[in-house]
């Protein structure tokens, strides 16, 4: 099955997580202990994180090493401009645009440099880095941007909560839960939507071949870097997420960081949207399941989780799933149903 | 005068240090075209292995020489033959799958060797220039890469065994129809890239302590400096570890350690993007 | 605007000391079908890919519908109407043929009119069996075919194709021959070949390029009766 | 494709909501937690502390538990990651419901989880020394802060050594603002802090900064550096020949077993301050570390002052629980603060209740052969620093880090 045609069928997925996310909201908050909820919050902000690259590399074919780039950036912006302007709304509009901003200048530095993709994965990766270094160590109070202290290391553990628009009451995190599932669905709504849209399958020809999709008048450079900025966007919104659930510190641009998120997209399946998201909550529960337990370095299993999945499933679980069940359906079903085979 | 001849002595320690710690990298990602990840790990395990060898009473020379290299060279042909010979020519899974390795060895090292910050003493004094006293382990090293180099040029391009090996990963399907089995060919390269990380890791672990976690901090530098290096193998990281070693020291003593990395980093990215197949790819066209 | 669709004036392409087009004049009318011939090495493909944006020509301008387009993006060229058949079938290996022709219709706002358009190119190739297939898994010559299908539907002012023949079995190079002369019926065509079987089949109008330059043009059989030009192709005279 | 997403929600949505957290504890046990990074860079730091935290928590059981209940201690292993800190900071208050939770080894961490505790109104205690400053009702710190430590060695050093100091610290707040008071204390004593260099974490190579301490030759260095990254400075010193020839104090070095890893060559002759030595030659220091190799072997982590301070954080909780009689929060506060000292193996550590600080006795030590030897003690040294800023008598909600300028 085509990436167009999987995307055709967008409608019966959007749909799908739309009751998933409903029944969330309607169920969790009330059920599940304070504990879960935040941690379920957290996974996500991961989720829309992971969301981001599933977008920009699975679709838009750009290996972007450095996505953590955008997430800390987003979290930054949030913290400076929450603590500066006092209104979270606005600064949640930051948290979205700066990256985004930012994504323009470095996309148009980028892609106007006929760059192969490794060379643009390595520039990607060295951007994060140096994002991490310099925020690392604006330690000293000389390091502020208004009355907001960058604080170097430590981060900046005095970020306002988000308030409810329009008020001044900060979210509980009964509501952060709900404002984190609505953006999680919306994410996911968004990227869904946008590649049915003609600008998404212009997107699709030029991964699939840039110079042939020029030859047919797309202008691929602007293409990609439409992709670049939309995905730092949205990055952006997870560094938001985050910074309310966790808090802003410069490990959000670290190495480990940009590694979670391409083997959340690697694991869940290139390609796919849904799957990244999953693989993202399954790990990040086995990581904090195995680090309360301790019996094992978590290190271990993700790196093994990670060597089985690039050696021996390379599409990722998602498809693997669905190559699985069209074998079942195969067998189980007495009469193969010609129109679902075939498509 | 003397503060200017140390800062020039300084650079040369630098450039020794980061030639070392790419030319493993250089192997395996520039003849091989596989990213490995795992390299900071390589340069670890090196480290270890060099502190356990003096540990167990060898001549701290030949552990850091000899032992190093050797047992990395071993995990190195275990790895090749368990998980990248089935990824050759797909060159982004080689980068997932050694990032999954480097988490691997990252939580193994953790749980055997335990945390704790072990050292050796460096192995060789200091010396004086005017008013200043220098370490003289650093040029040392310099001198040890500069030996790596030129062995490797000469290997690479005057012996059969290095045309074999170019040729190999130039065109795989030739050179079998030219009866060379390239399946040996390839375990034998990863395994003397992962040695020389050995090595570098060996040679490094005097001068900083060996802990599970060191390799993050040199896996960046030695990517940028092998892909900034460009094409052929040995001259371009060699060239690139002068010119990044160079702006990297010059930019430490001027400012702080930060500002050096970070500018080394910067001038990596505009060198990209002005050399989008790195230095060798223009000058040096051609040379191994 | 002058009565010529495309002309080029003086155009040079060199790379490094090599000289693979050294001043090249040539007018092409809309509705022609013209070959362009030559030995390996003789310049034509290097002229295409001027044509198509691909190279930037170090000399010379080249004007398509009045325009100058010498040096433009590619995708500037083809959105001003040139539709391009690379020489190696360039195509959106992951998706079907349908939606390959769906990506051509880049200007076509509504859905029924691009679906019409698609079964009328494909119709007119002969490709329409393949419609829900992936390319990725075609064959060769359908790949062509499908290609071939693409620029049709993009319904441009100018059709370039790079040896369009080149890897197709006999039956599939005579139906391409077919197929190309009920284009050029609606379409001026520029074709890039050195197959003679199949130029006789297609061609009135004739170029032939040697050493970077306009050896001769004219008529298709007049051409190849010269002697120079036998001589340039059996390689026994350099001019 | 649907059958799949829907086993897949299933699944994750139950795997969340299950308590894994299938700890055997007997109903009516006290819960306590503790989080301090077992693995990681900072596993040096996190091990003894952890250590003598059971050690104190098996006293207390040995004698009968507390208000008749066994205490029981849930260990958070936050590897290093400020991250995982603030999680399991929110699980032990919101989802364990500890009475106390015992955590933070660098500042950065105390300040990522002490809004977070306040917040979900769970005692915290902070053991580690640090930077001074912190004015908090729901916080107690026994650690030694800059005017016990730097206030004595300052005065020693100048005296000693001579007035020009060169300052290496490590870039985060503890750095930055230890920095501050070396040069304030310094001026006092009459010296002059000539440069201050500040490295991140991370950072291996100071051979840089030798030459520039070469350069500027001053009289006695001052390093506030942590972590193991940092040691290379040590070797890296050594190795250029410098070794003993400008004479190096610190309060941090030997907080890491910095003296234990690095070979005499390149650790003799440092000197240290801090509020606990392990070779304090005293009857309450002796029992202690006899009683400690007993339960942990002759192999057990060397005790820093962070680890003795925990030992004496949770003697100081018992105080108050068993004065409060209950395990309420503010029950417990009044107790400590109506009066808390706990006879530690450093010297008597007695709760200020106006600052939630200890005031505890402070020695000065020097390296010599992988263990110190004490040259000069202060006892009973008040939290002058942060007295001077912080009244938790006055303006209870008081809830800041109070930093000099």
């Amino acid at each position: 099955m085509t990436v167009m045609a999987l995307s055709r069928s967008g409608g019966v997925h959007v749909a799908l997580a739309a009751l998933a996310a409903l029944a969330g909201i309607v169920i969790l908050p009330n059920a599940a202990p304070l504990y879960t909820l935040i941690n379920v919050t957290l996974y996500m902000s991961m989720g829309v994180f992971a969301l981001s690259l599933a977008l920009l590399w699975g679709y838009g074919g750009i290996l972007c090493f450095g996505q953590s780039a955008f997430f800390g950036l987003g979290a930054y912006a949030y913290a400076v401009a929450a603590i500066n302007f006092g209104d979270t709304t606005l600064a949640a509009v930051f948290a979205i645009g700066v990256p985004a901003l930012f994504a323009a200048g470095l996309g148009y530095f980028l892609f106007y440099g006929r760059l192969s993709d490794v060379y643009l994965g390595v520039i990607t990766l060295t951007v994060t880095l140096i994002f991490f270094k310099l925020i690392n160590s604006t330690g000293g109070d000389a390091w502020r941007i208004g009355a907001a202290r960058l604080g170097g290391f430590n981060g900046i553990p005095t970020t306002p909560l988000l308030t409810i628009p329009f008020t001044r009451i900060p979210m509980s995190p009964a509501q952060m839960f709900i404002f984190a599932a609505i953006s999680l669905f919306s994410t996911y709504a968004l990227c869904k939507g946008l590649i049915v849209t003609r600008f998404g399958r212009a997107v699709i020809a030029v991964r699939e071949n840039e110079m042939r999709a020029e030859l047919l008048g797309y202008n691929a450079r602007r293409l990609k870097l439409a992709v670049f900025v939309i995905s730092a966007g949205i990055a952006g919104l997870a560094g938001l997420l985050f910074a309310n659930s966790v808090f802003v510190s410069p490990t959000m641009f670290s190495l480990s960081m940009a590694a979670q998120v391409l083997i959340w997209v690697v694991v869940g399946g290139l390609g796919t949207l849904f799957g990244p998201v999953a693989a993202c909550f399954a790990l990040q529960i086995a990581t904090a399941v195995l680090g309360k337990l301790g019996i094992v370095d978590p290190n271990i299993v993700l790196g093994l989780v990670l060597i089985i999945f690039v050696v021996f499933v390379p599409g990722g679980i998602q498809p693997a799933f669905a190559a699985l069940l069209h074998r079942l359906m195969d067998i189980r079903a007495d009469r193969p149903v010609a129109g679902e085979v075939a498509r | 005068m003397d503060y200017f001849l140390v800062v020039l002595f300084q650079i040369a320690g630098t450039v020794g240090n980061l030639a070392l710690i790419s030319v493993g990298l250089a192997v395996i990602f520039g003849m091989m075209r596989v990213i490995n990840l795992a390299h900071g790990e390589f340069i670890m395990l090196g480290g270890f292995a060099a502190i356990f060898g003096v540990q167990a009473g060898i001549n701290i020379w030949i552990a850091m020489l000899v032992v190093a290299p050797l047992s990395v060279a071993f995990l190195g042909i275990v790895v090749e033959r368990l998980i990248m010979r089935r990824l050759y020519g797909r060159m982004v899974d080689t980068m997932l799958a050694s990032w999954g390795l480097s988490l691997l060895l990252i939580g193994l090292a953790t749980t055997f060797f335990g945390n704790r910050v072990v050292g050796i003493a460096a192995p060789v004094g200091s010396f004086q220039i005017g008013t200043y006293s220098l370490g003289a382990y650093d040029f040392v090293l310099t001198g040890i890469a500069l030996a790596v180099f030129s062995s490797g040029y000469a290997l690479l391009r005057f012996t059969p065994a290095g045309l074999i090996a170019r040729a190999t990963m130039q065109n795989r399907e030739m050179a079998s129809s030219l009866g060379i089995e390239p399946a040996r060919v390839y375990a034998i390269t990863f395994a003397i890239g992962a040695g020389l990380s050995g090595l570098a890791g060996g040679l490094l672990a005097p001068i900083s302590g060996v802990l599970p976690t060191m390799g993050v901090a040199y896996v960046a530098k030695a990517f940028i400096t092998v892909i900034t290096g460009g094409a052929s193998v040995i001259t371009g990281t060699a060239l690139s570890s002068v010119l990044l070693g160079s702006i990297n020291t010059v930019s430490t003593f001027l400012t702080t350690p930060v500002i050096g990395d970070v500018a080394l980093l910067l001038a990596a990215t505009i060198f990209l993007r002005i050399l989008p197949t790195g230095i060798t790819g223009r000058i040096f066209k051609g040379a191994p | 605007m002058s009565d010529y669709l495309l002309e080029a004036k003086d155009v040079a392409m060199h790379f490094g000391g090599v000289k693979a087009l050294d001043g090249v004049d040539f007018r092409l009318r809309k509705g022609e079908l013209r070959c362009l011939l030559g030995p390996n090495g003789a310049g034509k493909t290097t002229f295409f890919r001027c044509l198509t944006g691909t190279h930037k020509p170090t000399r010379g301008r080249i004007l398509f519908k009045g325009a100058d387009i010498a040096g433009k993006e590619r995708y500037d060229i083809a959105r001003a109407g040139m539709g391009v058949k690379t020489q190696v079938p360039s195509l959106f290996d992951g998706l079907t043929a349908h939606e390959n022709l769906w990506l051509a219709l880049r200007t076509v706002k509504s859905a029924a009119e691009r679906e019409a358009r698609i079964a009328d190119a494909m119709e007119r190739v002969g490709v329409s069996a393949l419609r829900s297939g992936v390319l990725g898994r075609m064959a060769h010559g359908q790949r062509q075919l499908v290609e071939l299908a693409m620029v049709v539907a993009s319904d441009p002012d100018l059709v370039l194709l790079d040896e369009p023949a080149a890897g197709m079995t006999d039956v599939e190079v005579d139906r391409l021959a077919s197929i190309i002369r009920d284009l050029n019926r609606t379409h001026t065509v520029v074709v890039v070949e050195h197959d003679m079987h199949f130029i006789r089949m297609i061609a009135d109008q004739v170029t032939v390029f040697h050493q970077g330059r306009i050896l001769v043009e004219g008529h298709v059989e007049r051409i190849l009766a010269d002697q120079t030009v036998r001589d340039v192709y059996l390689g026994k005279k350099h001019v | 494709m649907k059958i799949n997403r829907r086993l897949f929600l299933g699944g994750t949505a139950m795997a969340l909501t299950a308590p894994w957290v299938n700890r055997a504890f007997a109903a009516d046990d006290i819960m306590i937690a503790s989080i301090y990074d077992l693995s990681g860079g900072l596993e040096i730091y996190g091990q003894p502390i952890d250590a003598c935290l059971d050690l104190a928590v098996s006293e207390l059981n040995d004698a009968g538990g507390l208000l008749g209940r066994k205490v029981k201690v849930q260990k958070y292993d936050p590897q290093s990651n400020i991250q995982l800190y603030t999680q399991f900071a929110t699980e032990a208050a919101t989802s364990l419901k500890a009475s106390a939770v015992f955590g933070g080894i660098t500042s950065a961490s105390r300040e990522a989880i002490r809004p977070l505790l306040g917040r979900y109104q769970t005692l915290y205690f902070y053991s580690p020394l640090y930077e001074g400053g912190v004015c908090d009702r729901n916080t107690f710190l026994t650690g030694s802060t800059p005017s016990q430590t730097i206030g004595q060695l300052m005065p020693f050093a100048v005296k000693n050594f001579g007035k020009k100091v060169y300052v290496l610290a490590a870039d985060y707040n503890y750095g930055q603002i230890s920095a501050k008071w070396v040069r304030d204390y310094t001026g006092k004593a009459g010296g002059e802090v000539i440069a201050a260099e500040f490295f991140p974490l991370d950072v291996t190579d100071f051979s840089a900064a030798i030459q520039k301490i070469q350069r500027d030759k001053p009289d006695v260095i001052y390093t506030l550096l942590v972590g193991g990254n940092h040691m290379s400075f040590f070797r890296q010193w050594a190795a250029a020949g410098m070794a003993g020839k400008i004479p190096i104090v610190s309060t941090s070095f030997g907080g890491g077993n910095e003296h234990i890893v690095l070979t005499p060559a390149e650790s003799d002759g440092v000197m240290a301050a801090f509020g606990y030595f392990q070779e304090i030659k005293s009857p309450a220091n002796d029992a202690f570390v006899k009683r400690y190799h007993q339960k942990f072997g002759d192999k057990a982590p060397y005790v820093t002052e962070h680890a003795s301070a925990t030992y004496n954080a949770v003697h100081h909780w018992a105080n108050g629980v068993r004065k409060a009689n209950s395990l309420d929060r503010m029950a417990v506060i009044e107790a400590i603060e109506s009066g808390s000292t706990v006879a530690g193996p450093g010297g008597p550590s007695t709760i200020d209740p106006k600052t939630h600080h200890c005031a505890t006795d402070v020695h000065i030590g020097r390296v010599k052969n992988h263990s110190f030897e004490i040259l000069e003690s202060f006892p009973n040294q008040p939290p002058a620093d942060t007295a001077a800023v912080c009244n938790l008598a006055a303006n209870p909600n008081d809830n800041q880090q109070y930093v000099i300028q």
